[in-house]
């Protein structure tokens, strides 16, 4: 309760909010609100030479390369990308915390091993990761959200990893501990909640570089597959198009920025309302 | 210190060698015969298994991998299936274009980000402050194919500034180093920013405001070298990121490194050409961690001591 | 228009040149550079399918059509300086067919005596290949085969110098010596390429240029704006379907855009040993559900819609033959009849690159309209080469991206490879897996009529194959005719079929720069 | 400690030739009330910013400093020394805290109205400060030198190799061993007392007109105290600058102050000379505050310290079996396994120290600063790795997991000494204070909510603190915080690790009576560490003296502070600053 009125009192918190707001509506409402079914390649929706339609007219916001209507595609696509956006990259925030958590506070063999576990998944570049399991699974939204969050927690891991080093070494976690509390408690009372602020970034940070690369998945024909929308593959399937065919790029590069950055001043707004220590300074 | 850096390498060599076994293994479970692709569709299936015996495909995989990593000790990365030439003459021909890219990448990506969010901390709360924020946020979520072609067309094509394509000259450099600098710039700023606000509130910053330092000195001396600490130990973490805008960037100017390199490979299942690439940039990860390492002492004497 | 002399030009490519060996060189890039570097015994006047004598001054064919003999052009020098003999052309033609080399031509000569002996590895040479004296050469075939001189103006029949081979230990792709028209200067890995004419070259007059430079790693979008500003004059990766239209219509790029057909055929193979498409009823049936024209408005006009195997310029092509009409009413009806009402479930494998995965996205639409609900799978082109030759494994595969050019302008490229039962076999490329008992003897022996006294009754037979196949059988979808796009710079001069030469790409030889 | 008198003078010698070098003399003048004054604080009010509007935190403050005068600012904690002292400084953090009225001049300019490049001139070069925390108020990445010869360049326009070289003559003045070394050197390689000394060397280097020093040696140990404290007087007699002292220990201001100013809730309740501040205070608030100082000697001739409660019970009689028995205890820091080698072990911390508590004693453990004093404390409850034997209410607890120790952690609690850095700073108090009985499972909600509110009534805090954030408290109201979570769990030993060091005297006096009334009440037993002497005779009923990881000495009360055998012993006790200004004149 307190954090929802603190939200509402910041203007950009607020505007965050609604962006987000609206963006899940629509994305829930999709079928209710598109004009034309998102996978449906009309005959009109391209020029007799085989153009796609620029925005105006009875598509709103143009038709892509096949003659389907782009405000549909992108109501779907929301679908798809949310998913992949929250889902996708929460799990790779989670591991991430998971895995940094653990070995920065068990040390010793453990410890050690996790955290060289971690170097190797770094030192392995992820698009081949990426490319093998495409090959090797059957595509869909959700096995590319695990894709994603298998490749995407290892930052989160390394620097979840050297902050939780450096709180380990502060007093309060001796005065726990010398007040007899677990490992559990201090690592869930008194650790997880100072690792919000990074996980908060990143979690939010994350989501505009997630919906991205699922498009970059998709090229790889490890996305999800056609005739699905993400905002991603919108843009992907047509960035050739850039400068003969722009709004197929910009309008939905625009709507992943407005979400993201969305998200993001939810996430701002969010570490400094969770933060007591942010209390009275300015 | 001796010990610790001879550790580290020890380290470095199991990584290395965990790299290659992964990817071997992968690379293997993938469903396309090398000797398919290699025998073309004229060939009969007694042409085919000619092939898969000559590459030793037919061995047991374990055995495979023994011989590879034997190779390897020896400087040899196995000859490449399509092209049927050395691999390691391959990369090294291509490396140094890369290794260019990557370092003048991240000198811009890094020089961005620091001036941003050095500025954005000064002005903490302000108009710029704000400004900058959204424009790394812009950086962060741009893709990158666009961006590339973006500067391309204006500063290429169109101003004629820069040239379009190639390799060679420092203004060859300039706007594939932009394109991959542009997209981490962002995250840097966003680093740097509260890194530095940080720093700003901390004691010995008002010390030097009490000796009565010009507010650039005390941000460029006394403030930004503190909160450069972290950003350094990310832009080890960074290389990793790196290696696959590379691969993007490249392809659109014309870049001879290694990211055409492994795109190629990968479209053709190339594997030889993908384990190396794969070794190389795995190298160039933890050289880049090792650096990292090494550099840190000499900015934080704190580190030196231990 | 005559050719001049004189000048040199820049080609740009996106993707490496793999290696310039003529033994390995299979892709559409080197196909052309290869070509102009080495000279085979018999070659393809060009812009035509036209064989005519090259290396060879002439040739005599048994009655039989078992024996082939070449009598050498003397004082032919390869760019080492060492004079061609028919022990090099001997000595070429093993090492295409030896497995050591790892060559993908090695099945092309598989009609001559002792090449399926060399393959297993029991023979280290052809026996059906015999140096007479140093001018002479002279082949023994196990049956006759129509298309053999076509196979030897092949790149893989390139005659190449043993020394050099032996010499470069493995790496003759990188530093190749032959004895054509143009010989490499500099090879900087993944940037460029420079060749210059081979003042020996024992063709008159040819090349017209004193040489090209390939670069490499161009993007085709990058590579347009740089033709557009003079600093390259083939864009060789051709238009990207983004730029087309534009182009197309702009007045800037008149003259410059080069758009042909080819010998090429772009087509969904529907599996006939996969449920339920190994029911005739159902693949016509799919067959008449296709909406061509819009696809082919898809991809912007650039190919014409296509009903049968064949493409229009090949040997064969049977102009009346209408194919399967596009009728949703009576594909429904079929389907019906099939006793699958409610269509059915299956899976599209396509290539990862623009446009494939429009288009298949397009036949997934059209395949919707008769309740036949498709997935699409877009991978890379080794995936779904694997999934092609796995047995039972992809159900609908569509071609373009690896598509089938035809090798050289027989109609016999068309089966045995890709039809034919032989080719039905894991790791094959019939990737329909179809194989007809009945047609199988019937093209055999449409193979062995000898050219070119039996040449119209051939063609003939071959189109009966092909019609039948398609009319009875229908394990295809032809889809389209795709046209070959190509801009060059204004300057470049000789006619449009030398830029898209219908056995080798680009011509370099013919090309020619105006003053 | 004190140097051989041929190098004093050598050292005279070097200053002589700095301050040749310098641009205009240094008149050496005594404190000249009849001079005008060098700084005059005029009317200032200032607010501070917060949610809820503005609250005044200085309110009409109005002060002079005269030419080499030592002005004395103390006052409780958070009455607003440190905040005027910054207004001064103009490094007041513009967001939150504003002036809203009056002046500061410095001779016949109101540094409220200066631009900032004219103030950036006055900071440094007119006025210099040296702050309260040595450890974090130099910049850990630049070495010494570098800090010191900056100030130098910027004000005086030096070039490098000048600038080094009075760097060095600083190092000097202020007594730092080795200066070419340590110029070189960077803060952490340097102890609390070398690094305070450097931050005056550099307040000192422009040869200000004003020097202001916020609490300059609370962080340090009372010889490393004593020495600074001289080294200012012997550099105010040679630079000739006017001194602002902050601070709460009123010993400290007997020995230093010509005049004291008084300070509570943001206004100044007296100001007048030392001797007549000290000898006839006005107010009842001065008066208190001299009444709570601890004197040593105090308690001399007593065995136990004084009662302060009516109900006492007799548990000495009763139980002779000790809470705590350590027997050769040893830490050594570092030693922890590596990966692939064995990182090289260090020197130990504490090194073979035995002794024993019994119920309802204190033992103090005193010493010098790095002497093991905390080591030896968190060894004692398992906090950190160590070897000998520690018995804890009859349980050996050498080499006890984490949970075996649980049990034994509800009788021995700890008070750690940076009482900020051991609250939880995203947990509020409440929640902190009630978390040992949440670990035991001690009482339900309600009973841990009432617990709550009387623990932090015992410790003097509003029950509304409750709900706030260590942050929202000063540092005196933090270490009452942690006594009162340490007293939750009822313990039977509690180890203070210098648990009164951040307090101003009058909650200090509260806070130990605090900690006596609940011994004499519930037969608790301390160890009690403290760098504070008088603390230390009013407390303990055993002392233990500390240095280079050793015990020393040890004994009764009264045989260490009256019959001190070691010679560091004797000197810890001369060092300790008597609050008497008459007393420290003779020093002079
Ligand atoms: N940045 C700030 N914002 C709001 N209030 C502040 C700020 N800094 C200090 N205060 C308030 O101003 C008052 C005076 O604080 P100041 O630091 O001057 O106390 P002090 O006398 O130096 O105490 P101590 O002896 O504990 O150092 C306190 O009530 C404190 O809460
Ligand atoms: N975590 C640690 N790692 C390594 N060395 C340490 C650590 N903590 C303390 N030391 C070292 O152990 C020695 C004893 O330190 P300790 O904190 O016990 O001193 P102390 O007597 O409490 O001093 P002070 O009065 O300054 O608090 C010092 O030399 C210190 O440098
Ligand atoms: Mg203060
Ligand atoms: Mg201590």
């Amino acid at each position: 309760m307190r954090i929802w009125k603190a939200m509402l009192r910041q203007p950009s918190a607020l505007f965050g909010l609604i962006i987000v707001v609206l963006v899940i509506v629509m994305a829930i409402a999709a079928p209710l609100i598109a004009p034309f079914s998102p996978d449906d390649q009309m005959f009109d929706g391209l020029s007799m030479e085989g153009a796609p339609l620029p925005p105006g007219g009875p598509y709103l916001l143009g038709t892509d390369t096949l003659g389907r209507d782009l405000f549909s595609r992108l109501l779907f696509g929301a679908r798809t990308s949310l998913v992949i956006g929250l889902v996708a990259n929460g799990i790779a925030v989670a591991i991430g915390l998971f895995i940094g958590i653990v070995a920065g506070y068990i040390r010793g063999a453990v410890g050690n091993l996790l955290m060289r576990f971690t170097d190797l998944m770094m030192a392995f570049p992820a698009l081949l990761l990426a490319i093998v399991l495409a090959a090797l699974l059957k595509p869909s939204l959700w096995i590319v959200a695990m894709v994603i969050a298998l490749v995407n927690w290892v930052q989160v891991a390394r620097i979840v990893y050297t902050e939780t080093r450096g709180l380990v070494e502060r007093d309060f976690i001796m005065a726990e501990r010398s007040l007899g509390a677990g490992h559990f408690r201090i690592l869930l009372v008194h650790i997880l909640p100072h690792l919000m602020p990074t996980a908060i970034v990143w979690g939010t940070l994350g989501i505009a570089t997630t919906v991205l690369l699922e498009a970059t998945l998709s090229f790889l024909g490890i996305g999800v597959q056609p005739p699905q929308p993400s905002w991603g593959n919108i843009i992907f399937e047509s960035q050739s198009y850039f400068d003969t065919a722009p709004w197929l790029v910009f309008i939905p590069g625009a709507v992943i920025l407005l979400t993201a950055l969305s998200f993001n001043l939810i996430g701002d707004a969010l570490r400094d309302i969770l933060d007591p220590t942010q209390r009275g300074r300015g | 210190m001796t010990f610790l850096i001879l550790r580290r390498f020890v380290q470095a060599a199991l990584i290395l060698l965990g790299v290659a076994a992964i990817t071997f293994l992968l690379l293997y479970a993938l469903p396309a015969d090398p000797a398919v692709l290699i025998a073309g569709r004229s060939a009969t299936p007694a042409t085919v298994a000619a092939i898969r015996h000559e590459l030793g495909l037919d061995q047991p995989l374990i055995l495979q991998f023994f011989h590879y990593v034997g190779g390897i000790l020896h400087g040899d990365l196995g000859r490449s299936y399509t092209q049927k030439t050395a691999v390691l003459p391959l990369l090294l021909a291509r490396l140094p274009a890369t290794l260019v890219l990557m370092a003048a990448g991240i000198v811009v990506e890094v020089t961005i980000g620091i001036t941003l969010g050095t500025i954005a901390a000064v002005r903490r709360g302000g108009l710029v402050d704000r400004l900058v924020m959204m424009a790394s946020f812009v950086g962060v979520s741009a893709p990158q194919f666009v961006v590339a072609l973006l500067l391309l067309y204006v500063f290429a094509a169109t101003l004629g500034w820069f040239p379009m394509s190639g390799y060679g000259t420092p203004d060859h450099v300039v706007l594939p180093a932009m394109t991959l600098g542009v997209l981490g710039a962002g995250w840097y700023a966003r680093m740097v920013r509260s890194a530095m606000i940080d720093v700003l509130n901390q004691d010995y910053v008002r010390t030097a405001r009490a000796k009565g330092l010009s507010s650039s000195r005390i941000v460029f001396r006394h403030a930004l070298p503190n909160a450069i600490l972290p950003i350094i130990a990310m832009i080890g973490i960074d290389i990793g990121q790196f290696m696959s805008g590379v691969v993007v960037v490249e392809a659109v100017y014309g870049w001879p490194g290694i990211g055409q390199l492994a795109w190629q490979a990968i479209q053709q299942v190339d594997i030889p050409i993908i384990m190396g690439v794969t070794l190389v940039s795995a190298l160039a990860i933890v050289i880049g961690n090792l650096l990292a390492d090494i550099i840190a002492p000499f900015i934080d004497p704190r580190i030196r001591a231990q | 228009e005559t050719a001049e002399k004189g000048g040199s030009i820049v080609v740009s490519f996106k993707d490496d040149i793999a290696t310039l060996d003529p033994a390995i060189g299979y892709d559409w890039q080197n196909w052309s550079m290869i070509n102009a570097m080495f000279s085979r015994l018999v070659d393809y006047t060009p812009g035509t399918t036209e064989l005519k004598p090259s290396l060879a001054e002439s040739y005599d064919v048994s009655p039989d059509g078992k024996t082939y003999t070449f009598k050498l052009r003397s004082g032919v020098k390869f760019t080492n300086g060492r004079e061609v003999t028919a022990a090099d052309v001997k000595y070429s033609i093993e090492r295409a067919v030896n497995p050591k080399t790892q060559g993908p031509g090695a099945g092309f000569f598989h009609s001559i005596v002792g090449a399926d002996a060399m393959t297993a590895g029991t023979a280290q040479g052809l026996d059906g290949i015999v140096a007479v004296d140093d001018h002479t050469v002279k082949f023994t075939l196990v049956q006759p085969d129509a298309t053999f001189l076509n196979v030897l103006a092949l790149n893989f029949a390139s005659v190449v110098p043993k020394e050099a081979v032996e010499a470069a230990s493995g790496d003759f792709g990188k530093h190749p010596i032959g004895s054509g028209a143009f010989t490499l200067k500099e090879w900087t890995v993944g940037q460029r390429l420079v060749f210059e004419r081979n003042p020996d070259y024992f063709v008159k007059d040819r090349p017209h240029i004193d040489g090209y430079t390939v670069e490499l790693g161009q993007e085709p979008l990058v590579a347009l704006l740089r033709l557009q500003k003079g600093e390259v004059d083939i864009a060789g990766d051709g238009i990207p379907p983004a730029k087309y239209l534009e182009m197309k219509k702009s007045k800037d790029f008149e003259g410059m855009i080069v758009d042909r057909q080819q010998l090429e055929t772009s087509y969904v193979t529907l599996n006939t040993q996969v449920k339920p498409l190994d029911n005739v009823k159902v693949r016509q049936a799919l067959n008449m559900a296709i909406n061509k024209d819009r696809i082919v408005r898809i991809i912007n006009g650039r190919a014409e819609p296509a009903f049968q195997v064949l493409p229009p310029l090949m040997p064969g092509y049977d102009k009346s033959y209408k194919g399967y009409a596009y009728d949703m009413k009576k594909a429904k009806a079929l389907l019906e009849e099939a006793g699958l009402k409610d269509g059915f479930s299956t899976t599209l494998y396509t290539s990862n690159t623009d446009p494939q995965p429009r288009i298949a996205q397009a036949i997934q639409q059209d395949l919707a309209a008769i309740g036949v609900k498709v997935e699409i799978k877009a991978l890379a082109n080794p995936n779904i080469i694997a999934a092609g030759g796995t047995k039972g494994e992809a159900p609908m595969v569509w071609s373009g991206g690896l598509g089938w050019i035809a090798d050289f302008p027989d109609p016999s490229d068309f089966y045995g490879p890709i039809l034919g039962c032989g080719s039905a076999v894991a790791g094959g490329w019939n990737w329909s897996w179809y194989c007809n008992k009945d047609i199988e003897p019937r093209a055999q022996a449409a193979d062995a009529m000898q050219l070119p006294a039996k040449a119209t009754e051939r063609n003939e037979a071959w189109s009966k194959i092909f019609t039948e196949i398609q009319e009875k059988d229908a394990p295809w979808i032809p889809v389209f005719n795709e046209r070959r796009v190509v801009a060059k710079a204004k300057r470049m001069g000789g006619a449009d079929q030398v830029y898209i030469d219908p056995t080798r790409v680009i011509n370099y030889e013919a090309i020619f720069v105006k003053k | 400690m004190r140097r051989p008198e041929d190098q004093r003078d050598r050292r005279h010698a070097e200053l002589g030739r700095f301050l040749l070098l310098s641009k205009d003399r240094v008149r050496v003048t005594g404190p000249n009330s009849a001079a005008a004054p060098v700084l005059s604080v005029r009317n200032l009010c200032l607010d501070a910013r917060t949610p809820e509007g503005r609250r005044r935190i200085l309110d009409d403050i109005n002060f002079d400093l005269t030419s080499g005068e030592t002005l004395c600012i103390a006052g409780e904690s958070g009455s607003g020394k440190s905040v005027t002292s910054l207004a001064i400084m103009g490094l007041l953090p513009k967001a939150s805290l504003q002036v809203a009225s009056g002046k500061i001049l410095l001779g016949d300019r109101d540094l409220l109205q200066l631009p900032d490049r004219a103030m950036r001139k006055v900071r440094g070069g007119d006025i210099a400060m040296v702050f309260q925390e040595p450890m974090t108020s130099l910049n850990p990445v630049i070495s010494v030198g570098a800090q010191l010869s900056e100030a130098i360049r910027e004000h005086q326009g030096s070039d490098n190799a000048t600038a080094e070289t009075i760097a060095k003559q600083m190092l000097d003045a202020v007594q730092i061993t080795d200066p070419a070394r340590r110029l070189k050197q960077f803060p952490h390689e340097l102890s609390g007392g070398m690094r305070q000394r450097v931050m005056i060397a550099m307040a000192l280097s422009c040869r200000p007109k004003v020097l202001i020093a916020d609490e300059p040696t609370t962080a340090l140990d009372v010889t490393v105290q004593a020495q600074i404290l001289k080294l200012m007087r012997e550099l105010k007699q040679e630079f000739g600058a006017s001194i602002i002292l902050i601070t709460h220990d009123m010993g400290v201001v007997a020995e230093m102050a010509d005049r004291v100013v008084i300070m509570q809730d943001g206004r100044i309740v007296e100001d007048g000379s030392a001797l007549a501040v000290f000898g006839h205070p006005k107010e009842p608030y001065t008066k208190q505050l001299l009444a709570a100082v601890p004197r040593l000697g105090a308690h001399a001739g007593t065995d136990t310290p004084p009662r302060v409660s009516e109900t006492k019970i007799e548990i000495l009689q009763r139980d002779r079996t000790p809470v705590l028995t350590v027997s050769n205890l040893n830490v050594t820091y570092g030693s922890q396994a590596g990966w692939f080698f064995k990182a090289a072990a260090s020197a130990p911390a504490v090194n073979d120290v035995s002794f024993d508590i019994r119920p309802g004693q204190t033992l103090g453990l005193v010493g010098e600063s790095g002497s093991g004093k905390s080591t030896t404390g968190k060894a004692v409850l398992g906090l950190i790795p160590f070897t000998g034997d520690v018995v804890i209410n009859g349980r050996n607890i050498a080499g006890l997991s984490q949970r075996e120790m649980q049990p034994v952690r509800r009788s021995a609690q700890m008070i750690f000494q940076d009482p900020y850095a051991s609250l939880d700073p995203r947990m509020a108090v409440g929640t902190a204070v009630a978390e040992p009985m949440v670990i035991h499972g001690l009482g339900g909600k309600s009973e841990r909510k009432d617990r709550v509110a009387e623990l932090l009534h015992r410790v003097g805090l509003t029950p509304d603190a409750a709900t706030r954030y260590p942050h929202e408290f000063s540092g005196g109201q933090r270490q009452r915080i942690c006594i009162a979570r340490a007293l939750a769990l009822e313990p039977k030993l509690i180890v203070a690790d210098e648990s009164v060091a951040a307090l101003d005297v009058s909650v200090r006096a509260r806070v130990l009576d605090l900690l006596l009334e609940l011994q004499e009440t519930m037969g608790l037993a301390y160890l009690f560490i403290s760098h504070d002497m008088a603390v230390i005779e009013r407390m303990s009923h055993r002392v233990a003296v500390m240095r280079h990881g050793r015990i020393v000495e040890a004994g009764t009360r009264r045989q260490v502070f009256e019959a001190p055998q070691d010679p560091y012993t004797q000197a810890l006790m001369a060092a300790v600053p008597i609050p008497d200004p008459t007393a420290h004149r003779r020093l002079a």
